[in-house]
């Protein structure tokens, strides 16, 4: 019997070396004494998407600092990833020092997280440079990363506007100006026209798991989707402009109601004439398409000003100890320094934050006179307005309430009125 | 207790303690988690008795899910338990030529990661301009956008699980099927027994162990498995047309946080998963042809 | 009743030749013993009767009808398995009866013809018990039943006894020709044990690596072997093959001489027939105890015990030899003198060891033993 | 006519063959394709202008011998361990009459019933407070508490018939010693066919690990995959594919070797209920 013990003991102990023998590679090496600080900067950048430009940014940067030393992650599954890791790791008792914060997580992530605002960590820690968010900024940029209670929860870093991408190509083939429409209303004749001709779509408008394309598009009519803390995109001017756009996808079949990456893909191997989405994608359509493409700004409605929401990211500093929180610091300072910003740029196809990088020599000058699919965006910033992003814990619901109407509608299933109005009605309800 | 007993525990300890700290504590944490209101961080959890059960039910969204979850659980049945049956009874007794290969090569795919597996299919069936809708445009037909369909999509993202569970499902099949004697098909062929009968009547229920076990296979994991393919392509939608109890948990627990609601719902799943549990005890201990 | 004609017909497996240019016609009703060793293409070529190997090259009619490509169902045989195979999660009536259902018969007439099966059978109170729950007797019975309920026209058994111990085949065999008798089917019957051939067929036919060696009834299979496999496969022991010669009207084995019959020398001579293989049965050899001339003499090595008799195993001129005898006779190391009948002797040709034939004298059936 | 009737079986699983073969050709096929090229000829299996560039690009943007090598070591281990354990609680079910028995086992192959996400919060707490989030050892120890394995090997044990084990019983032989040189070279298909199923799963796993790793150097494959993908950047198909292919490359060529063995051993493992 105790023979058969003995190796019972024998197996367990076996497979405990195994499986510490798998771990010990593993484990991080030790950097060779001092007192550095460690600090993990969570992010979203995919390989596509300037998870390059990151990794150059982060090696400059602990070249440059003896005392901090900066570790990137990255979260796949874009800010909504993000957050659950977040969620995970504060769950455990544990944070990041820097984070990207998705614009609809905004609400979300100022009420459930603690975070330094950045005006603060500049008087703590930056004495010198007391007025650098005023001078740097442009007080309506950042303004888009205040929460509902007025909290500056960080700096806007990331910033992304919707433009239409077009397939010249095509618009000339359907007999139509080849530089695009200037209103919305000629982009419905644009798509028509194109579906009638050529028997190809005229239109795609992004659908992701978020509904950041279609807010520009009613807000871009009059319409907003918070007004005093409450849903009100149920309004004329947002039922019609959503009209125009189901029925394009209902009546005429012009546009497609389809996934994102499946859209995308339909534009760039030139099914569709007309893409509309965020500047980010502007690497992915100029490497994939085969024919004469160009970006022109977001239309407005006739008589209206264009209202762009912007999208991408902020950062937010989430470190715990006044160390930490020091070393975020010198890292966000460094990330929004002029080269910094410049390359991540390039590197990603954001527009720049900050004031003065545009005209800068040694900031995105020469790249802007090169690439003219980014002056798209770059032209369009007077029109950027926050990304709306509902109070409160239930927020998230809202916008996913958001996402459901929107296949609804575009599926046929309810009209546009009526999935607005009771989709604002359940969202107020549930801001209660 | 015995020495024979203490030892047989001793065999099992090693299981045990790993079930002990990742299955039954966190099956009993999620339990008590399911009645409070929480998201994971908040410092203070909201005890709201059965109330995360009740807005459950009361939530017309359940019923959707639930029904999605049932319309897996047929299509998945029919395309990962049945369609291998049958293939394997053909492979078996139908043809004479090229067995092996077959073999062989329809369980290749379940090798491969089903995440690869819905980004091949997510371009192969883009419905405009994938390979499947050229093929299709050029006999004249128009793929409907089946992400954004109801109904369809579910069928979809079964057919990318299918392609990668169907191998092995077929496999183990088919070797609970060459466990019925070819000699007891001859008799029935040589009795002017047609195929589908020969099937139904002789070869279903001399594999029906393998066949049992497979079929709760195909439910339980097969809805499991559908989770790869619904987060990498449709997120559930559209508006929730292909959201199933399992991806429900995950959408309620970690996209919006509903940490209680979410466990609630756990739970009620695992619950529904049971009852087939007891079916399995029932059929499959009971009532099935063993070779022994 | 069905004729089943094989003409030219060959197997093969890839490269694997199983059998070779068949050509062999079952007669309607008879009872045909496919008769070889195992591996010898026997059950080949019931299966293909069956339909259920395809048939390579040649053709298989049944009543003048090609059926090379006509599926076995389609065929209206039934067939009893070596195995039995019967349906293990059916119940002994719904095993005899399946074939029935599946055919739409009526009711009545299913119930009638299960009735009937079951009495002669004698399975009578097993209808509801499942395969497992029988005795291997019983279940091949339950085999036999089901194929008998089909009232085909041709009945294929594939070793049918071969499960069976010893006792209970016997009986079997009795059962076996009872059901014929009544329903008077084709009988095919495979097996590799020469008693249940002599006593169950009408005719026997022969198989060796794929080639028909014999097609003849028992008593012909057993005295006038085409050919030394079939003298040496059929009957036990085997019929004791030896080179020899022959010259001066005598019979040379080795270093040993006897005279020939007339008519054997006669014959031979006709045939100019000098070496050959020849063929004699253990039973037809006799120990001599006394008479020393003419006959052929060796050393007993050693004593087989039947019983009743005794296999004596003989040493002459390095050929070994079996003689039923007596064993007071004979004790290992004893030298022996011994007679071969004349009567009973076999010859084959050296080159195609087929038979050569018998003088005219012997084609009446000679019952009185003639010693040489 | 039977041969006609075959060629029209052939005919069918051919086709269905193709439908389950054809995604992996294209993934190969569009890998070595310029992105462009994807684009406007998804449907090729030639590329017209055949590239490596994708593949290099994976190359020097992922460390990929270490991520290949982690994803090696948690799906040995885990079948490694998950045989083990399962084998032994197999074995004492089988073999063993003791208190608590009928219970204990439907207990645990109950688990089978239960999804993964009711597990998953309270599993990620528990590998963060044990250190071991960002670490492959977290995503080891989960994945261990599975059943599938005590019940398929369980059942190929019923198969044996008792008088073996106890034929050995009266040589004075161990438990552990009977279990090691009777009952499982007996069932030996049995446990290697539920080793390879543990490798396949264990090899494949997505999302756990994404929730458990966070540094480059300790994805493990199916985690590379998305780093190339990103619905606000887009997704770079043929580099996608590119991963893809080197994900399943290693399963498919062991596959692809081990081919005849592994068939022959799942279907003479035959789950007998």
């Amino acid at each position: 019997m105790k023979n058969v013990f003995l190796k019972l003991v024998s197996v367990g102990v076996l497979s405990t070396l195994l499986l510490a023998g798998c771990g010990q590679q593993s484990s991080p090496a030790n950097p060779a004494g001092g007192q550095k600080t460690k600090i993990e900067y969570w992010h979203v950048n995919a390989e596509t998407l300037g998870g390059k430009t990151i990794e150059e940014l982060v090696k400059q940067f602990n070249a440059q600092n003896s005392d901090v030393e900066v570790v990137a992650r990255y979260n796949p599954d874009m800010y909504k990833g993000l957050m659950q890791n977040l969620q995970a790791e504060v769950a455990t008792g544990k944070s990041p020092a820097v984070v990207q914060i998705g614009w609809a997580f905004l609400d979300y992530f100022s009420n459930n997280f603690t975070y330094v605002e950045p005006q603060k960590l500049v008087d703590s820690f930056d004495q010198g440079d007391k007025t650098f968010l005023q001078d740097k900024f442009l007080p309506n940029v950042l303004g888009l990363a205040k929460n509902s209670k007025g909290s500056q929860v960080g700096i806007p870093y990331s910033l992304s506007t919707p433009v239409l991408y077009i397939n010249r190509d095509l618009l000339r083939q359907a007999g139509l100006a080849e530089n695009g429409p200037k209103t919305w209303e000629e982009l419905v004749v644009f798509a028509n026209t194109v579906k009638e001709k050529t028997g190809k779509y005229g239109l795609y408008i992004q659908e992701p798991a978020d509904y950041w394309a279609q807010q520009a598009l009613l807000e871009s009519n009059g319409a907003r989707m918070m007004t005093n803390g409450k849903a009100s995109f149920a309004s004329e001017e947002g039922i019609k402009a959503f009209e125009a756009y189901a029925d394009m996808v209902l009546k005429t079949k012009s546009a497609l109601h389809i996934s994102w990456g499946e859209g995308v893909q339909s534009f760039v191997d030139g099914n569709v004439a007309m893409l509309y989405t965020t500047i980010a994608q502007r690497a992915n359509v100029q490497k994939g398409a085969k024919f004469d493409v160009a970006a022109i700004s977001s239309p407005a409605w006739q008589g209206k000003q264009p209202r762009l929401p912007a999208g991408g990211c902020f950062l937010a500093v989430t470190a715990k100890s006044e160390a930490e929180q020091k070393a975020a610091w010198k890292f966000v300072k460094f990330l929004y320094s002029i080269e910094s910003m410049a390359a991540w740029t390039k590197g990603t196809g954001y527009v720049p934050p900050r004031k003065d990088v545009a005209d800068a020599e040694n900031g995105l000058k020469s790249f802007l006179a090169e690439n003219k699919m980014m002056a798209a965006a770059t032209s369009q910033m007077a029109g950027v307005v926050p990304w709306t992003s509902f109070p409160g814990d239930a927020g998230l619901q809202a916008e996913q309430m958001l996402l459901d109407s929107r296949d609804r509608i575009l599926s046929g299933g309810i009209s546009a009125r009526e999935g607005l109005v009771q989709t604002q009605t359940k969202i107020n309800e549930l801001l209660k | 207790m015995s020495g024979n007993a203490l030892l047989a525990y001793g065999f099992i300890l090693p299981s045990l303690l790993v079930f002990a700290v990742f299955m039954f504590y966190p099956l009993l944490y999620t339990v008590y988690l399911s009645f409070f209101e929480w998201n994971m961080i908040k410092p203070v959890k909201a005890f709201v008795g059965w109330g995360n059960y009740i807005a459950l039910l009361q939530d017309p969204l359940t019923y959707v899910v639930l029904k999605n979850t049932f319309a897996y659980i047929v299509i998945l049945l029919l395309l990962n338990c049945a369609a291998p049956y049958i293939l394997a009874f053909i492979l078996s007794f139908v043809i004479r030529r090229g067995r092996d290969f077959y073999k062989s090569a329809f369980f290749l795919p379940s090798v491969i990661s089903l995440v690869v597996g819905s980004i091949l299919y997510l371009w192969i069936l883009n419905p405009i301009s994938g390979p499947v809708a050229i093929i299709a445009k050029f006999f004249g037909i128009t793929i409907p956008v089946w992400s954004k369909t109801q109904g369809l999509v579910i069928g979809v993202l079964s057919i990318i699980t299918t392609w990668k569970v169907f191998g092995y499902n077929f496999i183990v099949l088919f070797g609970g099927i060459t466990g019925v004697p070819q000699e007891v098909i001859e008799a029935a062929k040589i009795d002017n027994v047609p195929l589908h009968r020969i099937f139904l009547d002789i070869v279903l229920p001399m594999s029906s162990a393998t066949g049992v076990y497979i079929f709760i296979m195909t439910i339980v994991q097969g809805l499991q498995y559908v989770f790869t393919p619904i987060k990498v392509v449709t997120q559930g939608g559209p508006d929730n047309a292909s959201s199933n109890a399992i991806y429900n948990v995950y959408q309620e627990g970690f996209t919006l946080y509903h940490t209680g609601y979410a466990s609630a719902f756990a739970i009620v799943t695992m619950v529904l998963f049971v009852v087939l549990l007891l079916a399995e005890f029932k059929y499959v201990e009971k009532g099935i042809y063993y070779e022994n | 009743m069905k004729e089943i004609v094989f003409e030219n017909v060959s197997k093969a497996y890839g490269k694997t030749t199983v059998i070779e240019h068949l050509n062999l016609t079952i007669r309607p009703g008879e009872r045909l013993i496919l008769l070889g060793a195992s591996g010898c293409g026997k059950s080949t070529t019931l299966r293909m009767i069956a339909g259920l190997e395809q048939i390579t090259a040649g053709n298989l009619y049944m009543n003048g009808q090609r059926i090379n490509d006509l599926a076995s169902g389609e065929r209206n045989v039934s067939m009893v398995f070596q195995n039995y195979a019967l349906y293990p999660h059916m119940t002994v009536a719904d095993n005899i009866v399946y074939g029935l259902k599946i055919q739409k018969l009526p009711k009545e007439e299913i119930g009638q013809r299960l009735q009937a099966a079951v009495d002669m059978l004698e399975l009578n109170g097993l209808e509801g018990r499942k395969p497992r729950d029988l005795s291997g007797g019983q279940r091949q019975r339950v085999a036999l039943a089901r194929a008998v309920v089909k009232r085909s026209d041709v009945l294929l058994l594939d070793e049918p006894l071969s499960n069976l111990d010893a006792q209970l085949r016997v009986h079997a065999r009795k059962e076996l020709v009872k059901i014929h008798q009544t329903y008077r089917q084709t009988f095919v019957y495979v097996t590799h044990d020469q008693v249940e051939a002599m006593t169950v067929g009408n005719r026997i036919a022969l198989l060796h690596e794929g080639q028909l060696q014999m097609l003849d009834t028992p008593a012909n299979v057993y005295n006038r072997p085409a050919n030394v496999f079939t003298a040496r496969f059929i009957g036990s022991p085997s019929t004791n093959i030896l080179a020899a010669h022959y010259a001066d009207r005598a019979l040379h084995i080795g270093r040993q001489a006897v005279r020939l019959p007339e008519f054997w020398s006669a014959f031979l001579g006709q045939k100019g027939c000098r070496d050959f293989y020849l063929g004699i049965r253990p039973e037809h050899i006799r120990l001599e105890r006394d008479r020393t001339d003419n006959v052929f003499s060796g050393t007993v090595k050693y004593i087989e015990e039947y019983g009743n008799r005794c296999g004596i195993y003989l040493d002459i001129e390095d050929n070994e030899l079996v003689a039923i005898g007596d064993k007071a006779d004979a004790w290992p190391g004893k030298r022996v003198s011994f007679a071969i009948d004349a009567a009973k002797l076999h010859v084959f040709d050296k080159q195609t060891k087929e038979n050569i034939g018998y003088p005219e004298v012997y084609n009446e059936p000679v019952y009185q033993y003639k010693s040489l | 006519m039977r041969i006609d009737r075959e060629a029209q079986w052939h005919i069918l699983l051919g086709g269905a063959l193709l439908l389950s073969l054809l995604p992996i050709a294209f993934a190969i096929a569009n890998s070595f394709k310029e992105l462009s090229e994807a684009y406007n000829n998804v449907f090729s299996l030639i590329p017209e202008h055949p590239t490596i560039g994708n593949y290099l690009l994976v190359f020097s943007r992922l460390p990929l011998g270490q991520i290949t090598a982690n994803t090696f070591m948690v799906a040995l281990a885990a079948t490694v361990f998950k045989t083990v354990t399962s084998a032994l609680a197999a074995y004492a079910f089988v073999y063993f009459d003791f208190r608590g028995k009928n219970v204990l086992y439907f207990i645990l192959i109950s688990t089978i019933f239960i999804p993964f996400t009711v597990t998953m919060i309270p599993n990620y707490l528990t590998i963060s407070q044990l250190g071991f989030r960002n670490n492959i050892i977290g995503v080891i120890l989960p994945q261990l508490s599975d059943a599938t394995g005590i019940f398929l090997i369980r059942q190929a044990m019923r198969t044996i018939p008792r008088s073996l084990i106890e034929a050995a019983r009266i040589e004075q032989a161990g438990h552990l010693k009977i279990l090691a040189s009777i009952v499982l070279p007996l069932i030996r298909p049995a446990v290697v066919s539920t080793g390879i199923m543990f490798f396949i799963n264990s090899w494949n796993e997505y999302v756990w690990p994404v929730l458990i790793l966070k540094d480059k150097v300790n994805y493990t494959l199916p985690l590379a995959l998305q780093l190339f993908i990103s619905s606000e950047g887009g997704t770079d198909f043929t580099i996608a594919m590119a991963v893809s292919v080197i994900t399943m490359i290693i399963p498919l060529v062991l596959y692809l070797i081990f081919q005849r063995y592994i068939i022959s051993t799942f279907t003479s493992s035959g789950v007998k209920g």
